[in-house]
């Protein structure tokens, strides 16, 4: 059996791909694939440490996480729909209108 | 409930004239403030409190009732006057249907709202001079500030928006450096409500504590300092004052009136009633400082006065210079010495609302407040003139006007205090030098404006002021030259209540 | 039987209703309140003289009738015991010698007045009439004062007024002026005043005048160790009450205008003259030298307060008569000679002649009052003309006001057998014999002789510029026609002004030999009546001085004095005759040189208190400056360093959002590390 | 141990008695959930019936008043002692999953008060609106969603109660469609949000990992004995601080606020910035009280306290700061209300181990964001009539409305002066009670900080008020040419709750202590 910490090790790694796709992609869509590796990340350590405590609820809550995220990536293909049609792009650093 | 029916009526009375035409708001506002005047004077007359309300006195009018429970602690609705309070509520009550009849003329647009502003005013100055609960009279110390705030944003001068504000948070300000000394007081010490009577007791009794590893002697000198700088901007005393000065140039006449009269009062109440009757200890221990600071406004104050060209701006400075005496009073810690602060409270309350309505009266007519621009004014309008000279006197401590007592059992009472280690003579006899100072500036400005050839630069046509306007200075004048002869109306209650007070201090 | 005392009160409550019925009703009366005012002040004097009678009959009278602030028991906790405040009445010989000069005086004024204002269709009359009531009545309220509080009250009460009546004319640029000069400069001197109030209440207890609870008799136990007096910073009684008399002296000094507070004294000739009779002799001047005369038991007690008394008396005595030597206008010349001649009471009182000095003040008012009536008669004459030279030869045409005027004159010059010879004589006898032994008393002493010859030169250099000679202007040649309501009252200070020196003839008595002539000798050391502790031999127990004599005795020594003191006014006086009873005067200034120009410039002492306002008023722009710059600047300040610092907090706000997702990683990560090294996590 | 189980039995009288005297069942304590997501299904039907309506009139009063039935049901079991230790203490229902408790109510209450606000003003607001129907079922299931949230006691049920708020929210902001800003403002809020949502599920997966467990309870249990777990557990729980901070605006997760409130219909600015944030609040407070117990937390030196203490300072300067240099008004409430949650975090952060008032300072963190739904949703709500009025939406332009449209500016005062914290209006009563509280626990230095903040939000908000009143009336008013009665009332309700919560503080306060003291029992 793999130690636990490589598992958690590798959420990490997976989680800082995720974390660096979203702080230097621009286009919206990958910013969103970025994002869900991260949330990937986390279910890696839930199903893993489910296994390993032998607790069943990781494994489900990993299960919820996944179906959260495709809601999330639904809506978030919606707003960046708009976006494109608003403002013609889908980078998401041109919408600055607002700031300060 | 006398007290809660007068405030009740007052706030009722202000929505009323709010929602009133403009047209009649003058007159209605008038009408209604006198419900509450002569309300005071009927708690003067059945007044039968006996004591110090902070430490155990009877009080009179009182009613005490739970209101809310939070934190292991009951917020009561407590109100009740002792012989410290009954003055100031009726100075409030008697102040204010004179300055609504003073914004009669001044006051020509969105009427319903300016006076609605100076009642709901009213009911909370009541408010706080009666409230003998923490948060109950920290709910009216604090609303008395926005109607003040709107009086001079809205009806004042070239730069009230600038002044409104200042006043407004520098004010607040205060309110919330008190409010953090005076929790952290009563945190120390074992009382189960805000109830300013049992917190005064309780440290009377020596039980105030120790907090989170922060001894007892430390907690008390901290909240002391806090409580002092909160109150020592509403005073104001230097050199926190800087508000005063733009607020009462900005302010409307009837705003300055109350502003002066009546608002400044609450600071030097709340520090008689917070520091000086809670924690004499610490008072008494940082009496030099307290005492160099009132001699410091005093003096200062005086002659900030002194370098003004603007009246209002002259009398406003001069506020600054007397409540320099009250302070000094109050750290006294003798009868003549807190009883005199408490009664200059009620003189100056009197007589610098009698300066700014007079003030008031000359800028009706001549449109300028600038002493350059205008002398021999008493040629024109000599009623007002001879009115504006004897308050004038009056501020000058003449005897027989209520100026003098108040200044002078301030003086008998701190010249032989033996606090601030035996130093007050010297404090003393340094403060009374504003005694010279404030005759001069009053002088060279009443020389200028008031007599000499007569001559106007705004080119408006001088009358005599109309009686409506010098009603309301005459009534003031009489009210002042009463208690100058007979200073014991208050003196007895306020001699009384203060009782208490200087045996809890160091003598 | 009904009892004068018992109308005391009425004496200072009648001239205040005549100030109230003037105040409401003056302008529906005949002669804009006068009559009520004469009538009032006429009361009073009937009733002074009625009090006096009463007095020379054994009487005395002390009583409380108004309780100011009462004590109900209050420990007041301070001094050694509590403190009530209260008005009452002391009627003495001193107190009832000083209510009939005043109501005297004050009657005469109101008479006076009616020539002086009334024919001369001046504007606003009753508030003229009201001023003269309410100064009368101030000044009575001071004078029957039984405690130092009330007395200050209506000393300060006297101020007022006199801030009213001197700026009568505030149509003019002049009077306003100088009647703010007036009460701000003895208000310096009451400012001292004040705090000797204060300290006098936070020694004893009490600053009642009379009776074995007030405070001179508390300070003489207190000094012989009977009695435990508060003093401040642990100093002995002694330095304490020295102190303490010098600090209430401070308000003698500013109303008797002695040096350095004389100067509001000779602008307050912008005033009415009938107003400068009332404040020189009767009311607000002689109110200084009456108050150290009220608590002289007090004042006996410390010496050098005595030796600082009269040394500023003579001082002043000689200073202000110099500067009368140069005055070209009239009042100018009696305002000089009005404060040098209360530099003489001073002198009196501080070289323990108690009795000289309320003699010269009793003399000095009615001559002083008659000269500056007859000045006013010469200023109706010469409409409203005061220049010296502008007049001249007024000798024939004014009669009466001549001759009275001349009995003023020669009262005032210190020439046997007016009053004034009298009276100066026996203060500068008193500071001789006292002196003798105490050299700062005998340069007091000097200084006041020295002031003899200058007060005669002076004082005839105006009766002839003014009486004598040529007419030099057409004014001077035709004056204005004077009427019986201006004669009368000079009539009957001119013949005061001659006879009044016979109430106290000590060196008749003393050459002679003649027991019971000095009349107010006797009448001031209760005599007739008053209280023991009140009485002039008590203070001469009480005082520092002992006698000494000059050729071998008493008498050798009284005729000398009085002999070097007659020769040096008649020299004066003669000096006077030589220069100006001339036809056609010229002025002889010129002989003075240098000095010439400082005394035009009264020794340059108004320059110095215009400087020191200056200066006053520097200080306070600069502190104005510093106020907006600096206590205000940082209140600004603060606000705005908080709006910079909040525009670059929100500049962090960049609106591009993948700046935000790297500050909140940053923001967490950053927490993650911090609390992570805090609680040793990565250990 | 399956999720979804039925719970073992509870003492039922807990439930407010049905008529005849028994107990309620127990999922009736579900009540005020399942009233909002029926009111919200409802909407969806109503909307699918009725799919051309041209007038929102009835959905808005469906909403409003399934948001009035949820309130009512959530005061009638406050009242009644619901979930209360009174009454035999919190109804845990499917395995701990879901707790109804003081906490839970209270926040309920504050969210339907909210809803029902923000849904009366939007039939104004989407006057003429082509899709009126998903506003309002969006709303109303967001608000399902902070409900549950509120409710929610395993951080699984957080997550998914969190996602139900934020997808709908994302979707509301930018549901101004053709409005650039509304999209900006969506789409920032969406990124930012899916962000925070990835960081703090792995900030849950690293406390599952840590204590092997999703149940509240069960976290605290382990949370005695992490040994070498602590790191990982402390990383986890300052991720989930971040994921709190996104739906509670605070620093470091703030920065979509400003632009999303001001990008925002304002009605949507409305709800997010209190009711949103409230629930945000609520199921921190239970997370953190109940998962990691103050002293097991610190012990193994993951001082959570200590770091909301330096969020609570961050996030309230950085709020009133920036708040005081703002042009436009809609913005400055958008700062305001970042500062406003670096006053509610006090009730995170003025916590101590033992410490015997920190039931004190929650409770009136609580009740200050009881009061906050008030007087915020009702500034937003102002600022939604001047929008529809079409004046400008800086400070300039609102000079002298108060002369055009008095009683909705008497109203925006009293908002104002409510948010400075001001007698005699509710806001003064649960800020000082705040302050008084962290003074009280002895977190002094946090209340000083508190009311420096305090002195500079007065001067901004005042800048409201002085531009209502003060100012000279500008030509923009003419536009104010409507009066929008359901804008009008939904402002004037506000404005008159938020004057007479302050007399009425009472109840208030002491619900909201004696739930949180529920929390430390």
């Amino acid at each position: 059996m793999v130690a636990p910490e490589y598992y958690l090790l590798l959420a990490a790694a997976v989680f800082c791909i995720g974390l660096f796709g979203v702080l230097t992609r621009r286009n919206a869509l990958y910013f969103l694939m970025s994002v869900e590796l991260m949330l990937n990340a986390a279910n890696i350590n839930f199903v893993a440490f489910s296994s390993y405590y032998g607790d069943l609820t990781g494994q489900v809550f990993a299960l919820f996480v996944i179906a959260l995220a495709a809601a999330e990536v639904a809506i978030g293909i919606g707003i960046i729909l708009v976006l494109y049609r608003n403002f013609g792009v889908t980078d998401v650093t041109v919408p600055r209108e607002m700031r300060w | 409930m006398i007290i809660e029916a007068l405030i009740a009526f007052t706030f009722v009375s202000a929505m009323a004239v709010l929602l009133a035409p403009d047209e009649w708001a003058g007159r209605l506002a008038f009408a209604l403030s006198l419900v509450p005047f002569l309300g005071s004077l009927f708690l003067w007359a059945r007044f039968d409190g006996s004591g110090n309300a902070l430490t155990g006195g009877e009080l009179a009018f009182e009613t005490q009732i739970d209101w809310i429970d939070v934190g292991g602690y009951t917020i009561q609705w407590f109100v009740g006057l002792d012989g410290i309070s009954l003055p100031l509520v009726v100075l409030t009550a008697f102040l204010v249907p004179l300055a609504i009849v003073s914004a009669w003329t001044p006051i020509d647009e969105r009427q319903s709202q300016f006076y609605g502003l100076i009642l709901f005013m009213e009911a909370n100055l009541i408010g706080v001079f009666a409230a003998l609960d923490f948060f109950a009279w920290f709910v009216f110390w604090e609303a008395v500030l926005l109607p003040m705030y709107f009086l001079i944003g809205v009806w004042g001068g070239p730069r009230r928006k600038y002044a409104a504000i200042k006043f407004f948070v520098y004010t607040n300000a205060a309110s919330l450096v008190m409010f953090l000394g005076f929790m952290a007081l009563v945190f120390s010490l074992p009382v189960e409500t805000f109830g300013l009577p049992e917190v005064t007791q309780s440290i009377a009794a020596g039980e105030l504590g120790s907090f989170y590893g922060i001894p007892a002697e430390t907690i008390g000198l901290v909240s002391f300092v806090a409580m002092f700088a909160g109150f020592a901007v509403k005073v104001p005393m230097v050199p926190v004052h800087t508000w005063l000065p733009d607020a009462h140039v900005e302010a409307p006449t009837p705003a300055s009136v109350l502003l002066a009269g009546v608002l400044l009062k609450m600071g030097t109440y709340a520090l008689l009633r917070f520091n000086f009757t809670m924690l004499p200890e610490q008072a008494s221990a940082l009496a030099v400082p307290i005492a160099a600071l009132a001699v410091i406004s005093v003096i200062y104050g005086a002659m900030l006065a002194l370098a003004q060209q603007d009246l209002k701006r002259i009398v406003a400075y001069s506020s600054v210079s007397s409540m320099g005496y009250v302070i000094l009073g109050l750290i006294a810690f003798t009868v003549y010495g807190v009883g005199g602060a408490t009664f200059q409270m009620v003189a100056h309350g009197l007589i610098s609302g009698l300066m700014f309505m007079a003030v008031g009266v000359i800028y009706n007519a001549t449109h300028t407040r600038m002493v350059t621009d205008m002398s021999g004014l008493a040629d024109r309008m000599p009623v007002a003139v001879w009115i504006l000279v004897a308050g004038a006197f009056a501020y000058m401590g003449l005897p027989l006007m209520a100026g003098f007592a108040g200044e002078f059992y301030v003086f008998v009472g701190s010249f032989g205090s033996p606090v601030a280690n035996g130093l007050m003579p010297v404090f003393t006899a340094l403060a009374m030098f504003g005694i010279v100072i404030v005759a001069g500036y009053l002088l060279f400005a009443m020389q200028r404006t008031l007599f000499g050839p007569f001559r106007l630069d705004t080119d408006y046509e001088l009358g005599r002021a109309p009686r409506r306007e010098t009603l309301p200075l005459a009534a003031l004048l009489v009210a002042i030259i009463v208690l100058g002869i007979a200073p014991d109306l208050f003196f007895e209650m306020i001699r009384e209540a203060v009782v208490p007070v200087v045996e809890g201090g160091v003598n | 039987m009904v009892d004068a005392f018992a109308y005391v009160p009425a004496i200072v409550v009648l001239p205040f209703v005549s100030f109230l019925v003037a105040l409401a009703f003056g302008k529906y009366l005949p002669k804009g309140g006068a009559f009520g005012g004469i009538a009032a002040t006429a009361g009073s004097f009937l009733l002074s003289l009625w009090v006096l009678a009463t007095v020379a009959g054994g009487g005395q009278h002390t009583e409380t009738l108004y309780t100011w602030v009462s004590t109900d028991g209050i420990a007041a906790g301070i001094g050694p015991q509590e403190i009530e405040l209260t008005f009452g009445v002391l009627i003495d010989p001193l107190s009832a010698l000083m209510l009939v000069i005043v109501t005297l005086i004050a009657t005469l004024v109101h008479v006076f007045s009616l020539g002086y204002m009334n024919d001369e269709g001046e504007r606003d009359l009753p508030r003229y009439y009201a001023g003269l009531g309410l100064f009368t009545a101030s000044m009575l309220g001071f004078v029957v004062a039984d405690n130092l509080l009330m007395a200050f009250m209506f000393f300060e009460l006297v101020g007022l007024c006199s801030y009213l009546l001197i700026g009568f004319h505030f149509r003019e640029p002049g009077p306003p002026s100088a009647a703010k000069k007036a009460f701000l400069v003895t208000r310096f001197g009451d400012y001292f005043f004040l705090i000797g109030v204060v300290a006098v209440f936070a020694t004893f207890g009490t600053a009642s005048f009379v009776g074995s609870e007030s405070f001179p008799v508390l300070a003489e136990h207190a000094l012989n160790g009977e009695f435990d007096a508060w003093t401040p910073f642990g100093l002995d009684v002694g330095t304490w009450f020295t102190a303490v008399g010098l600090l209430v002296l401070g308000g003698a000094i500013g109303k008797s205008a002695q040096f350095p507070l004389h100067t509001w004294l000779p602008d307050a000739m912008e005033g009415p003259t009938p107003v400068s009779a009332l404040i020189h002799a009767a009311t607000m001047v002689a109110a200084g030298v009456y108050l150290v005369a009220r608590m002289y038991g007090f004042y006996v007690l410390t010496p050098t307060t005595m030796a600082i008394i009269a040394f500023v008396g003579g001082f002043t005595a000689l200073f202000a008569a110099t500067m009368g030597l140069v005055k070209e206008e009239l009042k100018q010349v009696l305002a000089y000679s009005t404060i040098s001649q209360y530099g003489y009471m001073m002198l009196a009182l501080g070289a323990g002649g108690y009795v000289a000095a309320v003699f010269h003040l009793m003399t000095h008012a009615f001559f002083k009052a008659l000269l500056f009536l007859g000045a006013g008669a010469v200023i109706i004459a010469m409409h409203h003309e005061e220049n010296m030279w502008e007049m001249g030869g007024l000798k024939e045409k004014l009669p009466v006001t001549y001759w009275t005027f001349v009995a003023g004159s020669l009262a005032l010059a210190g020439i046997f057998p007016f009053a004034g010879f009298w009276s100066k004589d026996e203060i500068l006898y008193e500071a001789l014999v006292h002196g003798l032994n105490e050299p700062l008393l005998l340069g007091a002493w000097a200084m006041g002789l020295l002031a003899v010859p200058v007060t005669a030169f002076y004082t005839f250099r105006m009766v002839f510029l003014t009486f004598h000679g040529e007419p030099r202007t057409d004014t001077a040649r035709d004056p204005h026609p004077i009427r019986w309501n201006v004669k009368g009252p000079l009539t009957v200070l001119g013949v005061l002004a001659v006879v009044s020196g016979a109430v106290n003839m000590v060196p008749v008595q003393k050459v002679l030999g003649l027991e019971g002539i000095d009349f107010l000798h006797l009448w001031l050391d209760g005599h007739y009546g008053g209280f023991s502790e009140l009485t002039s031999h008590h203070y001469a127990d009480l005082g520092p001085y002992s006698s000494g004599y000059i050729a071998g005795g008493e008498i050798p020594t009284v005729l000398i004095g009085a002999g070097v003191s007659l020769a040096l006014a008649l020299g004066g006086l003669g000096l006077a005759w030589k220069l100006y009873n001339v036809p056609e005067p010229a002025e002889h200034t010129a002989a003075l040189g240098g000095i010439k120009t400082v005394l035009y410039n009264n020794y340059y002492q108004d320059e110095l208190q215009v400087r020191i306002a200056q200066v006053t008023a520097g200080v306070a722009s600069v502190a104005d400056t510093f106020d907006q710059g600096v206590i205000d600047g940082v209140v600004n300040g603060v606000s705005s360093v908080s709006l910079v610092s909040g525009d670059r907090i929100r500049r962090v706000q960049t609106g591009v959002v993948t700046h935000y997702a790297a500050l909140l990683t940053l923001g967490v990560t950053g927490l993650i590390l911090v609390l992570g090294v805090l609680g040793g996590w990565f250990l | 141990m399956s999720i979804i189980q039925s719970s073992t039995l509870e003492p039922l009288a807990a439930l407010p008695a049905q008529t005849g005297g028994a107990p309620l069942p127990e999922w009736t304590a579900l009540g005020p959930i399942l009233a909002l997501v029926a009111t919200g299904l409802l909407l969806l039907g109503w909307d699918t019936v009725f799919p051309n309506r041209r007038t929102n009139t009835e959905l808005s009063v469906i909403a409003a008043v399934g948001a009035l039935v949820t309130l009512a049901l959530s005061g009638w079991y406050l009242a009644a002692g619901t979930g209360r230790p009174a009454t035999g203490g919190a109804i845990t229902l499917f395995a701990e999953a879901i707790t109804i408790d003081g906490l839970a109510l209270f926040f309920t209450a504050i969210v339907a008060v909210v809803t029902a606000l923000v849904a009366v003003a939007s039939r104004d607001y989407l006057d003429d609106h082509e899709t009126p129907g998903e506003f309002y079922s969006l709303v109303v299931l967001a608000a399902a969603g902070m409900a549950l949230l509120a409710s929610a006691s395993s951080l699984a049920t957080i997550f998914v109660a969190l996602e139900m708020v934020s997808l709908p929210s994302y979707a509301l902001v930018a549901y101004l469609k053709e409005d650039r800003g509304s999209v900006e403002a969506g789409m920032k809020y969406f990124l930012v949000g899916a962000v925070s949502s990835a960081i703090f599920v792995f900030g849950i997966s690293l406390v599952y990992a840590a204590t092997g467990s999703l149940v509240l309870s069960d976290v605290a249990a382990a949370f005695g004995d992490l040994d070498d777990l602590a790191g990982v557990a402390g990383v986890g729980v300052v991720m989930m601080i971040g994921g709190f901070a996104f739906k509670t605006a605070s620093v470091p997760v703030h920065f979509w606020a400003p632009e999303v409130y001001e990008g925002a219909p304002a009605p949507v600015s409305a709800f997010l910035s209190s009711a949103s944030k409230a629930a945000g609040f609520a199921v921190a407070f239970r997370v953190f009280t109940e998962a990691f117990p103050i002293a097991d937390a610190v012990a193994v030196g993951i001082d959570w306290p200590l770091v909301f203490a330096v969020l609570a300072v961050l996030t309230m300067t950085l709020g009133n700061f920036a708040a005081a240099v703002q042009t436009e008004v809609k913005r400055m409430l958008a700062y305001s209300s970042i500062g406003h949650a670096g006053y509610a975090l006090i009730g995170l952060a003025a916590l101590s181990a033992g410490g015997s008032h920190n039931g004190a300072v929650m409770g009136a963190s609580m009740a200050h964001l009881f009061v906050y739904g008030f007087m915020n949703t009702g500034a937003f709500l102002f600022i939604a009539m001047v929008e529809s009025w079409g004046v400008g939406r800086t400070f300039e332009d609102y000079a002298g409305l108060g002369s055009v449209a008095p009683m909705a500016s008497v109203a925006m005062t009293v908002f104002m002066f409510s948010l400075a914290g001001l007698p005699p209006f509710g806001g003064f009563f649960s800020k000082y009670f705040l302050f008084a509280g962290a003074v009280f626990n002895g977190f002094w230095w946090l209340a000083a900080i508190g009311a420096l903040n305090s002195v500079l939000s007065l001067y901004y908000y005042s800048r409201v008020v002085k531009a209502l009143w003060i100012e000279e009336p500008t030509d923009a008013l003419s536009a104010v040419d409507s009066r929008p009665t359901a804008l009008y009332g939904a402002v004037i309700v506000a404005a008159v709750a938020t004057v007479v919560v302050l007399p009425g503080f009472g109840p208030v306060i002491e619900t909201a202590e004696a739930a949180a003291t529920a929390l430390f029992g």
